[in-house]
């Protein structure tokens, strides 16, 4: 029993932190450190960056271009880039799609989409909602019907990610209507060129546009592009749903936002002092970040656990979910908390990273001004991905065995 | 003990209802946020005539002598609505101040005229570093031949951007004194922008701006007592704005979940929802009471008693709002975040009350600090 | 919109309290206070002395002997009484069982138990939950068989309160397996000194004896104590359930035991000081404060608008029951933290009366000692009476339609 | 990073699991807190024979030369067990005392002792009024010729009843001494009761208690950072044990909520039941992450990381244990509040850790106030 990183991960971290030091671009990070609007070449960008260094891919075995790196080197990076600024990774392409891949796909499958997965050449995005079946997936209705050498596809997907930007949807679509439900649902994977396609805004309440609705009409599928056998997509989904684990609880992120609240904190004054001070605010961080150290602990130890590969991965993952939502929802609540004032703004302008701040306000409304709308946007992360609701299901259901 | 409301105030909740549902849906309110006021001028001028307007203000200075109960009601139902009209600021905070520390001239003048709908007002109070403690002023006035002058920074002044003039405060050598400012003049600059909850507000800044004598509201440097009062006045409208808010909230939420159809069955068949929901609608008659608490108190001669109560109300109604707002956007999911529905947007109105005139640990404070005092329950 | 009390109701607490003054015997008040064990001959000689003021039933119609008090005087005198430290009138024969007799009862049984309720000779108690039958009341089994002029009973119930003391108890048996299972119901009425009831006592987790398990053996009931009609039980315990009303929230208690907490925060000191002058224990208070102050006048509002039977009883009594059982709940539990090291000793002694105090420890131990086993003890209050998750149910189902 | 135990470490758990389960069930724990010891001598001579009474002395005083999460280990099974053997007391707190502040000699005569099973020792040190003050001693210890002279008064001793000697804290003109004083000597009295858990303490009187120069354990007047020290390693030892009695709170809730049927089905396929269940879940694994943190950090060197620690993880499991606690009460229905079954003796354990040494919002106070530091995150 040892929380203490090995030499050889501490020397681990000393060379990420070296790399980040020297190739992540400075406009990229102050937009992330600043919470400003993150544009799709700076995603590109940074995976570009990654790739050259042979860190496109950081869970993916070396076979497919991956680091191999163990589960606590995967950790490890992601907590500093994370506290560095670099932007997210976004997870469509590398944690969603390549892993089904990788598992189901045929060697031209792998072949085709997986190099250009890893260098940021393809932004993939994801079709697996619609609008009748949210937590309710298998009751999906977009329809693909075979014909000759393609599907032809119609239906509609909604709560998709980004994908005014992408190359690559990757679907779940109703191929038969007998039997079970979940026995007729096929995992195609669809050029968004592909004539028929339509993608429609969907504007968050931080008026943001981050999400579409993608509207399918006649569009032609070639049959290669389905993923291992047609009515099996329901296995592949499970597995893919299953399949992203590290960097569910967003640590190194709720980390980073943790040492910004704190920062606000003791920028902010009430009666003349740092707010920081206020014992009844100061206790608020305290709790939260007690529920944060918890919460870093209980992920080392699950990712521990599965990269000794003792054991098939637990509950753990629902409780990371749940415990890592909750987290940043705390943390983004205490941020906007702590502006006073400045927590009521609307300041558009200062989500763009060449906004040169207010000489009319203060200066802490540079920095505060995105706060309230993440609060609002964060609500998303107990429903996304499952919702919280969901979680406890699973855990109490598959789990327990209630 | 009663908690009926009288005739009276029934007929107007009615009239308010009904111009809410009918002349104020969310489309209307959608459009009206993106104009360039931020609100609807016409939707003020009914308002002058259905009397709101004139509610609190004595009836020899065109008022309708209405306590803070009444304007509980009109707020309950404002809340209801989502209505982007800067009530608060032009009658229930400036309108108060005038009412309370000016001169018999002053009423005389500018409350007919709020009453009738021609004169907007915001009172620019706060400061930039203060955070909610109301007696810290930085800017200063100072008496000179011609009358006062006046310097300093005002920090997110609620309904600035539309606003006629401005109630300033402002220390002199003795105490914080107010002062009727017009928006227009030189000195005042403004830097306006739209709220989180599609309301408008704006810093101000007050460079050597140059007033006469009667700028002056009642008499030098003892505004504090009236300030104090006008707030506590002003979190018990949004106390009942709140609880209006929640109604509304949990009709929309409940619907939704009878609608809402998943795994087969209404969402609202799941036990675990049903009893969030039920959650939520407890949190909303318990806010019920301690806004009415709030209002009943608001009017107290006693400045401890309505402090007491008015920050116990405010700080309870905002967690409860906490609650109620960020549950009803969890039991839509998707739905629940997007800009489409009426339902994000009461969230976030409910969150900006609740982070208006002092947040709920600032409110939990003046609350907590008075305990060591014996006192009855409420 | 009024919260002030008129005049009249102003004048009817003077009396109340000028009753308590002068009636209310000390050696009870003090045991109430004190948290001490009440015993039988306390709760018997109180309900004497309020018979003898003819207010010896105050929910009850002149009629049969009540006061015909409206709600808001019972919550004035439920709230004085509570505040001198009167015992709790207990309610299996005032609020149960009496309200059942009056209104599906027969004159001759309305003759011969209702006055021996209001003069405190017969002592009653329930017998509802059985061992398999705790929230799902309906699938009780204990079984009545009509045999000429008498109905034999066997069966076992349990959860009853203070039954050791009772000289009746009021039943619901089965006394038909056809059909729905709430239709073969009935409602007896059974002497305690019938052969064949043995009473086997329960320790509660607090050590002390305040429930029972009942075990009928062949046990001779006469038809003539049957309610109503055979088999239409079930419609009567509905009706009993719905029916207690005022008292549910225990506003009047809760303030007696907020303003003891306060005693005893400031009595305890913490770094020389006053535990309440220590502002993270004082936002406790004020906290569970504000939570009584909400439900206070929540409360009112209920029984305002009931007096004037503008509506049948809503989602109000679930309400009241859930919060009011939370802040008893928090009440305790905060009593029990204030006294940080002595919250540990069980000084069993001490719930007796005659208890001298004891030397050794500090004054404040002396109140200490029952509240840590209160703290427990009140941990059935969100069980009882319909746990607090049946509660929810009838909100959520019942009211809102769920 | 490594989450696992040595082998040694699985192999001593596992003997003290089947200890627990065949030589320790519910009944014989409930007959040994009516003894008159109130625990069970021949369990305490059985840890004698595991050598867990020897675990964190040094191996040259006959100890195991173990460290604290060797301690957590042990005490995770305790709890599972509910033993009521003055285990923290003697060994923990007092054994570590001696280890660190006491001198070769002391050590050479006390800690085999106490490793062997002869020797039971308590720790006098809080007293009434201090709360929890660490550095609060009125305790006065005064040097004459025969050694020093003790008086005062200390409270709620727990294991005191059964202790040969006590360990007593006292002030001296320089600061706060450690005394071993003979519990049967003359001016000792002890006041002697159960605690609400089935435990054993007293209160105990000093007064003009004479003890030998030896008495003193280490120097004079520099006790505190010992105690200090002894007082953490309690908690995280206090955490575990608190972790270990969840964890078999949760299995025994599970069955019941498995087998226990209402409205035709078990009561665990209720949704709202469910998630309760799944949050008691989450809320064990979380304190298990942080009694596995105050574990390792109570062995480091830097004071203030340890204290640090250990106030965060003992904050933070008291509130898990407080939840856990509660919900499985609740979840029993009924079954939860009586005495028959283990659930109410688990329940009123886990508040009794929670009260211990400080309670959750004295630990919060003691993280939240190192906040203004800069720190990694744990």
């Amino acid at each position: 029993m040892d929380l203490n990183f090995t030499t050889e991960e501490q020397l681990f971290r000393e060379e990420v932190r070296g790399f980040l030091r020297a190739k992540l671009p400075a406009e990229i990070s102050h937009k992330v450190l600043g919470g400003k609007r993150i544009e799709k070449s700076d995603f590109v960008r940074w995976q570009q960056l990654l790739n050259e260094q042979g860190w496109g891919a950081i869970a993916w075995p070396e076979a497919f271009g991956g680091t191999g790196w163990n589960a606590v080197q995967q950790h490890i990076f992601d907590e500093e880039c994370a506290d560095a600024g670099a932007p997210m990774q976004l997870p469509f392409g590398l944690k969603m799609v390549a892993p089904v891949i990788m598992e189901f796909g045929n060697p031209a499958q792998q072949q085709r989409f997986l190099p250009h997965i890893v260098d940021g050449s393809d932004w993939w995005c994801q079709g697996y909602s619609e609008p009748g079946s949210g937590s309710d997936l298998a009751s999906l209705t977009t329809r693909a019907v075979r014909e000759g050498d393609h599907y032809t596809v119609n239906g509609q997907k909604t709560w998709n990610t980004l994908g005014q930007y992408a190359d690559w949807i990757f679907c779940l679509v109703r191929t038969s209507t007998e039997g079970r439900r979940q026995k007729g649902i096929s995992f195609l994977l669809i050029d968004m060129k592909t004539p028929g396609i339509t993608v429609r805004p969907i504007i968050m309440l931080d008026g943001e546009h981050e999400i579409n609705e993608v509207w399918f009409e006649d569009v032609r599928v070639p049959l290669e592009n389905l993923i291992g056998e047609e009515n099996k997509g329901w296995t592949y989904a499970k597995f893919l749903l299953g399949h992203e684990r590290t960097g569910i609880a967003g640590v190194g992120r709720s980390k980073r936002e943790l040492k910004k609240l704190k920062e606000i904190a003791a920028t902010e004054t009430t009666n003349g002092r740092p707010l920081i001070e206020d014992q009844r605010f100061r206790d608020r961080i305290a709790q939260v970040e007690l529920e944060l150290m918890a919460l870093e602990i209980t992920n080392l130890r699950v990712i521990s656990a599965e990269g000794e590969k003792k054991r098939a991965p637990g509950p753990e993952a629902s409780i990371l979910k749940i415990k890592g939502s909750e987290i940043q929802q705390m943390l983004s609540e205490l941020q906007m908390q702590a502006l006073g004032h400045y927590a009521l703004p609307y300041t558009e302008e200062a989500l763009e990273a060449d906004w040169p701040g207010d000489p009319w306000m203060p200066d802490y409304a540079d920095y505060a001004a995105p706060l309230s709308g993440h609060y609002f946007n964060y609500r998303k992360t107990s429903i996304y991905g499952g919702s919280n609701e969901i979680q406890r299901n699973i855990i109490s259901q598959m789990i327990l065995g209630l | 003990m009663d908690f009926n409301y009288t005739e009276e105030q029934l007929a107007l909740q009615d009239t308010l209802r009904r111009f809410i549902a009918r002349d104020y849906g969310f489309e209307h309110r959608r459009e009206s946020a993106k104009s360039t006021d931020g609100f609807d001028r016409s939707a003020w001028k009914t308002f002058a005539d259905f009397g709101i307007l004139a509610l609190p203000f004595p009836e020899g200075f065109g008022g309708l002598n209405g306590n803070a109960v009444d304007t509980m009601l009109v707020m309950e139902m404002l809340g209801r609505g989502l209505a982007l009209e800067p009530y608060v600021s032009t009658v229930v905070l400036c309108g108060g101040l005038i009412r309370d520390a000016g001169s018999t001239e002053q009423k005389e003048t500018l409350l007919p005229a709020v009453a009738g709908g021609e004169l907007m007002l915001a009172f620019a109070h706060f400061e930039s570093g203060s955070r909610y403690a109301v007696d810290h002023v930085a800017t200063t006035a100072t008496a000179n031949g011609h009358g006062w002058k006046i310097d300093g920074a005002k920090a997110v002044v609620l309904g600035a951007p539309s606003a006629d003039k401005l109630l300033v405060s402002a220390k002199d050598g003795k105490g914080i004194s107010l002062f009727l400012v017009d928006a227009k003049i030189p000195g005042v600059t403004l830097r306006a922008y739209p709220t989180q909850d599609g309301a408008r507000a704006a810093d101000v800044k007050l460079a050597g701006v140059q007033v006469g004598a009667d700028a002056l509201i009642g008499t030098a440097g003892n505004a504090l007592p009236a300030i104090e009062r006008a707030l506590d006045y002003a979190n018990a409208a949004l106390c009942a704005e709140a609880v209006g808010i929640m109604s509304a909230l949990n009709e929309v939420t409940l619907e939704y979940l009878k609608t809402r159809k998943q795994f087969g069955q209404p969402i609202g068949k799941f036990q675990a929802l049903q009893h969030r929901m039920a959650d939520m609608v407890i949190a909303t008659e318990q806010a019920r009471s301690m806004a009415t608490l709030a209002a009943v108190r608001a009017d107290s001669a006693d400045a401890a008693e309505r402090s007491r109560s008015v920050a116990a109300a405010k700080a309870y109604v905002t967690q409860s709002a906490r609650l109620v707002g960020q549950q009803a956007v969890q039991l839509h999911g998707g739905m629940g975040v997007v800009d489409e529905l009426n339902v994000s947007h009461y969230f976030k109105r409910l969150t900006m009350i609740g982070l208006t005139f002092g947040d709920a640990d600032y409110h939990l404070g003046r609350f907590s600090d008075t305990l060591t005092m014996p006192h009855e329950c409420f």
